[in-house]
């Protein structure tokens, strides 16, 4: 009885507190804070606190919720909430350097789809709004989406071709062990243009510049965000830091596996500093470089370029180079 | 505890909504100026909205004429609470050198109440943080208020 | 011969069909009265469904083949001479989601129908159509398999034509009945050629001696069989007719056409190719199959992208989610018939839940133009939800069932790919990827113009339909879920045994003919099936998924709801502009981005192929029957040169 | 001479599927259909004829391996498949009359309201 009472402790402990809630929050904050910090260094300027995306947080907890007339009610206040806690179970499948907190649930492919949910959530939210600006802005969210998949898919078959071999695999924990066994895959000479693939699908994932059509403030008014105010949209912007931290360390898991040490404090530090290098590399740079994309460009950016990357990769790993 | 964070917040994360209301543009440029690199006003967490329901602070520039009046009317009440209304330059405030035209309905305070005036024909923009600095002050004593 | 003669279960696949067409017949004679007329057709689906039912025991789970003689007409010297029904795993696996569908759609029609005229003619034909599409199923004579083919053919079109003042009726039937005629006697012409080898209609015979003794005669015999087979399973290029009459159709109809129509052809694909001509270790032929299957897939939802009408985009989804099922079939591993069949059967539910909810869309407002609905989740809340698990299941979005098979399906022809080491099988996987994402960004356009967004001023006093079409839709929507949250029972007790039994054609002659017949009439030709394996690559656990994403969310609503996240500012009666939609402080009008014009961006980069397509689907049906033929001349070619 | 019934039963079925293809008239639309199925009928007949066999038909004791008649299961088939023809032009003539009223035409190239 006892075991079974630690046992579910522990796995309580696993949703709320680390790989789940608490850690998705708080890390998830601070890349966010991390990227605005090092994009307006870049630009010259001083650049909002480190913390900024906490105040942000918690001064929309604090501001009033208005309902619009038009607005399906349950919708609109449910769906934040449905894609938060969609996008947290993600995280806990995703393997920190051998150690899973619920391993054998979810394989690459299922992670794929599950990246859909929040995307979901947040479309249906926006569309329960009834704004008009709310259609435009989810017209471009599954523009971008169907733009990304298509090479991500491809990554991830690559990867899975090159650790299963001829039994080809999509399993995560046969993706963690073989890089414990045999080093990183990024060092895997036909998985680097996969690599770079990926690092320009996070951003066009988690809505960051410049593939931030769908939420473009100038433009559209926030897009699918364009209604919400108070608790919900700090909600939504939970999300999008969680979001983030979600596909830095899939990033992490997919291709810098095998760095560690076994203990999990410390690997759990190590992937907070790998996401921190790559939210620089793939987020900060790019945003601070680029102007916003025209939605058709973003969609033709994904389509020729990131895809040809993507399937340069999974043919050299095809042919086992 | 938490009621004292969010208080806190209010004041450190103060987003924007600028609404025109017939502005010569030179305000709105100046506005712009404020968040260049120069005057960096987003190390104080300010922000440039796009929609009134995530703004906390209403910036109005332009006589107000008569034209926009009931377009400003609507947009500010789309405001969630606790909110700030902020004019920046005379226009607003006085209705500058327009005052008396047959088109222009403002100042804006025979309206709504308004929280801060920055004078000027166009401000500086030092002027405007200063006056918008005010404004996130008078948000955090709404917000504690409540 | 006592009662309980009567209750042995081998005569229930012939119960199963004649209770069908008995209550067809009565209907006629007793029709005029509401009452007696929906009893009598409740009782002949659910009967039928019973009697289906209760063969799951002794097929699905102990294996057994039941061969059932009409008039007790055996097998008589090496020849059979009478009738057969014949039963395995195969053909029940489609008995028992076709009954399922007819039973489920036979509750709506009740209240859905009630407004029309002629309601008993339409009873008389829902169970004429019915009755054929199980008779197909489990016929096991190949004359019987055509005669079938035509009364649900008869019965399709004349329900299509049902509604004769609605838009386009009458033209969506008669398209579907000429070319649904040339498949006919495509059919007909290619069983008379195999008559004229074999000199037996029997199916089991003709599939212990056919592929012996293959020559140009039996392939164009095959030619013809396929095609006749795929216009009745609506696969590219016969795509176009399927888009009309779904459309067209009354809402109950269309969860035929969809969900069963199609099945029988995919079901006559596989006892085609599997059975009669037994092709399982012909590499050039899967190609056929997942090729049509991966072009059916993906040319159906891009067309699916295109359409302004409900139902016209729920129909082009039907054909695209049979391109996944025919090219699982097509990769002829185990995983693969595992996850074409269960694809099959979850279509089969999702689709019909979709067509029930635009049935109950078109009922309460009278159209299903995208343009013109919006906003009805306030209205309909429950059309709303169930539409929504719909949607969640044919988009593949976990845990729901669509995901399930999907997934497998790209395993399949992921493992297919690495086993034979062709790279084409790759793309196959890919184009399932892309096209289920395509699937889901249309059923966002349906949400958003439908029953999101702004609701339309005339559509203020809608109701919610009564309690008798939600029964039906939730009957559906629990199955989808179900199927969805254990896949592992699904496969292991329903589609594992059906996938055997294609890879079993022995036992099937021998449980026709008697034991040794296989053997000895097929000699050194018997099947040689590969090892088969139904393992997967990767790992899924919907039911352990689901507990961590309830806890989460609990968590979240908890804590949320602690921290006041539910008080919030309502609009009260008053007009206040504070709850109007923020519209650049313009007083706000109805708005609303156009169903046809969302993914501008993704439409712009393909505009030329969807001109191209828009231009293809000409709506002539000289076009339509010229495309048939040509993929007869094609398919002949083709199998003349692989076979 | 058996040779020539099934040239010209594919024949009329070439003919008839041709008839659909290239005429724009629902009527001949109809008729191609009648003449494609008449082809199948021809087919059907011919495979089951034996020449010089006799009517099946024969009573207990009469049957020797030397008795020789045409198979009777074509025939059969053929009936059915007349039925059904005939079902066929009925159930589509009466919708060419549908057509006609509500589309005033009987061109198949007006008749395209579901396209795209």
């Amino acid at each position: 009885m006892m075991t079974i009472v630690l046992t579910a402790l522990q796995y309580l402990g696993y949703i709320l507190i680390f790989p789940g809630f608490l850690f998705c929050f708080v890390i998830g904050m601070l890349l966010c804070g991390i990227d605005r910090k090092i994009v307006a260094r870049m630009q010259k300027r001083v650049g909002p606190p480190v913390l900024q995306p906490f105040y942000d947080f918690f001064k929309l907890c604090g501001k009033e919720t208005i309902i619009p007339a038009a607005a399906s009610k349950t919708t609109f206040l449910a769906a934040p909430l449905v894609g938060l806690a969609a996008l947290v179970v993600l995280q806990l499948f995703i393997p920190i350097h051998g150690f899973s907190a619920f391993s054998g649930m979810a394989d690459i492919i299922v992670i794929l789809y599950l990246l859909l949910i929040p995307a979901m959530a947040a479309m249906l939210g926006g569309a329960a709004s009834g704004s008009p600006y709310a259609g435009i802005g989810l017209s471009r969210e599954m523009v971008t989406i169907i733009a990304c998949e298509l090479p991500l898919v491809m990554v991830l078959l690559a990867v899975g071709k090159v650790v299963g071999g001829d039994a080809v695999t999509f399993s995560f924990s046969k993706i963690a062990n073989y890089q414990l066994a045999n080093g990183s895959l990024i060092t895997h000479a036909s998985l680097i243009p996969a690599a770079i693939a990926m690092l320009l699908i996070i951003p066009g994932e988690t809505g960051n510049h410049p593939f931030d059509t769908a939420e473009a403030e100038t433009e559209i008014c926030e897009g699918l965000l364009a209604e919400y105010s108070g608790a919900p949209l700090a909600v939504y912007k939970l999300t999008h830091c969680v979001k983030v931290l979600t596909l830095t360390s899939f990033f992490a898991a997919l291709f810098l596996g095998g760095i560690g040490t076994g203990i999990v404090v410390v690997d759990a530090l190590i992937l907070v500093a790998i996401c921190i290098v790559l939210t620089i590399v793939s987020i900060s740079f790019v945003h601070a470089i680029t102007a916003r994309l025209k939605i058709e460009q973003v969609f033709k950016f994904y389509w020729t370029i990131v895809t040809g990357l993507a399937l340069i990769s999974l043919v050299l790993a095809w042919y086992g180079l | 505890m938490f009621k004292k964070l969010i208080e806190e917040s209010t004041a450190k994360s103060p987003w924007l909504f600028h609404i025109n209301a017939g502005s010569c543009n030179g305000c709105d440029i100046e506005l712009v100026s404020v968040l260049t690199p120069r005057y960096d006003a987003e190390r104080l967490g300010f922000k440039l909205t796009g929609t009134p329901r995530h703004a906390d602070i209403v910036v109005v520039t332009g006589p107000v004429t008569s034209q926009s009046l009931p377009r400003v009317l609507r947009a500010i009440s789309q405001v969630p609470e606790p909110r700030c209304i902020v004019t920046m330059g005379s226009c607003p405030q006085s209705g500058n050198v327009f005052r008396g035209s047959y088109s222009v309905a403002g100042p804006l305070s025979k309206y709504v109440h308004v929280d801060v005036d920055v004078a000027g024909c166009a401000p500086k923009p030092e002027a405007v943080i200063d006056g918008l600095a005010l404004a996130t002050q008078i948000l955090k004593e709404k917000r504690a208020k409540k | 011969m006592s009662f309980a003669n009567f209750l042995d279960y081998h005569h229930f696949p012939v119960y199963s069909i004649m209770v069908l067409f008995l209550g067809a017949f009565l209907i006629v004679l007793f029709g005029k009265n509401k009452f007696m007329r929906n009893l009598l057709a409740f009782l002949a689906v659910s009967i039928s469904l019973a009697c289906i039912v209760a063969l799951v025991k002794p097929v699905m789970l102990d294996g057994e083949i039941i061969a059932y003689w009409m008039g007790n007409r055996a097998v008589a010297g090496g020849y059979a001479i009478g009738i057969a029904l014949e039963v395995d795993a195969l053909s029940l696996f489609f008995a028992l989601l076709i009954s399922t569908a007819v039973f489920v759609s036979g509750i709506y029609s009740l209240q859905y129908m009630e407004h029309d005229n002629n309601v008993p003619e339409y009873y008389t034909l829902f169970l004429m159509l019915s009755g054929g599409v199980i008779g197909l199923v489990l016929s096991g004579d190949i004359f019987n398999m055509f005669i079938m083919v035509e009364i649900l053919t008869f019965a399709a079109v004349a329900l299509t034509a049902f509604r004769n003042k609605a838009h386009g009726a009458l033209e969506a039937a008669f398209k579907y009945l000429v070319v649904g005629c040339i498949g006919s006697t495509c059919i007909l012409v290619g069983i008379i050629m195999l008559y004229a080898q074999a000199h037996t209609l029997n199916f089991a015979q003709l599939s212990a001696v056919i592929p012996g003794n293959m020559n140009n005669a039996t392939k164009l015999a095959f030619a013809l069989l396929f095609v006749g087979f795929g216009t009745k399973a609506f696969i590219v290029p016969f795509h176009p007719l399927a888009a009309d009459a779904h459309g067209a159709a009354p809402a109950s109809i269309s969860v035929l056409i969809s969900g069963v129509l199609t099945k029988s052809g995919i079901y006559g694909l596989i006892r085609l190719t599997y059975f009669l001509f037994q092709t399982m270790n012909l590499g050039t032929f899967q190609f056929l199959l997942v090729f049509i299957g991966s072009v059916s897939m993906f040319v159906c939802v891009t067309m699916a992208l295109a359409q302004h009408d409900f139902k016209r985009l729920l129909a082009f989804h039907s054909i695209s989610q049979i391109g996944y099922v025919l090219a699982a079939v097509g990769l002829c591993t185990g995983l693969g018939f595992s996850a074409g069949l269960y694809h099959a059967m979850n279509h089969t539910l999702f689709k019909g839940l979709l067509f029930l909810c635009a049935g109950a869309v078109l009922h309460q407002t009278g159209t299903t133009n995208l343009d013109e609905l919006g906003g009805l989740s306030k209205k309909m809340p429950w059309t709303t939800g169930l539409f929504l698990v719909g949607a969640f299941s044919i988009s593949g979005l976990p845990p729901f069932n669509g995901f399930a098979s999907k997934w497998m399906v790209y395993q399949a022809a992921y493992q297919k790919a690495s086993e034979t080491g062709n790279i084409g099988f790759l793309f196959v996987t890919l184009i399932a990827l892309v096209t289920s994402v395509l699937t889901l960004a249309s059923f966002v356009k349906v949400s958003q113009s439908v029953f999101f967004g702004r609701l339309p001023a005339k559509y203020e006093n809608v109701k919610e339909v009564k309690g008798g079409m939600i029964f039906a839709m939730c009957l559906f929507a629990i199955l989808c879920v179900v199927t969805g949250l254990f896949p592992s029972a699904v496969t292991k007790y329903l589609t594992e045994p059906a996938a055997r039994a294609v890879f079993s054609v022995v036992n099937y002659i021998d449980a026709a003919m008697g034991t040794g017949y296989a053997a000895s009439a097929m000699g050194e030709n018997l099947p040689v099936v590969a090892s088969f394996n139904f393992n997967e690559l990767g790992y899924w656990s919907p039911i352990s998924w689901l507990l961590i994403l309830c806890i989460a969310l609990l968590a979240v609503t908890i804590v949320a709801v602690s921290g006041k996240y539910d008080k919030v500012s309502e609009s009260s009666e008053i007009a206040d502009s504070k709850y109007d939609l923020f519209f650049g402080g313009e007083k706000s009008v109805y708005s609303q981005v156009g169903g046809g014009d969302l993914f501008w961006g993704f439409k712009h980069n393909w505009r030329h192929y969807f001109s191209f397509m828009h231009d293809l689907h000409s709506g002539i049906v000289n076009d339509y029957s010229l495309w048939a033929i040509v993929a007869l001349a094609i398919v002949t070619l083709f199998i003349q040169i692989v076979l | 001479m058996i040779m020539f019934n099934y040239i010209a039963s594919f024949f009329l079925i070439a003919l008839g599927f041709y008839t659909i293809i290239t005429k724009y008239n629902l009527v001949k639309t109809v008729i191609g259909l009648s003449i494609a199925d008449y082809g199948v009928n021809l087919l059907i007949i011919s495979v089951g004829y034996n020449p010089g066999g006799t009517a099946p038909i024969y009573t207990l004791g009469e049957l020797t391996s030397a008795s020789y008649f045409v198979d009777p299961i074509p025939q059969a088939l053929t009936l059915t498949s007349i039925v059904i023809g005939a079902c066929v032009t009925a159930m589509s003539l009466s919708l060419v009359m549908k057509l006609h009223e509500s589309y005033g035409t009987l061109d198949t190239r007006e008749i395209r309201r579901l396209r795209g």
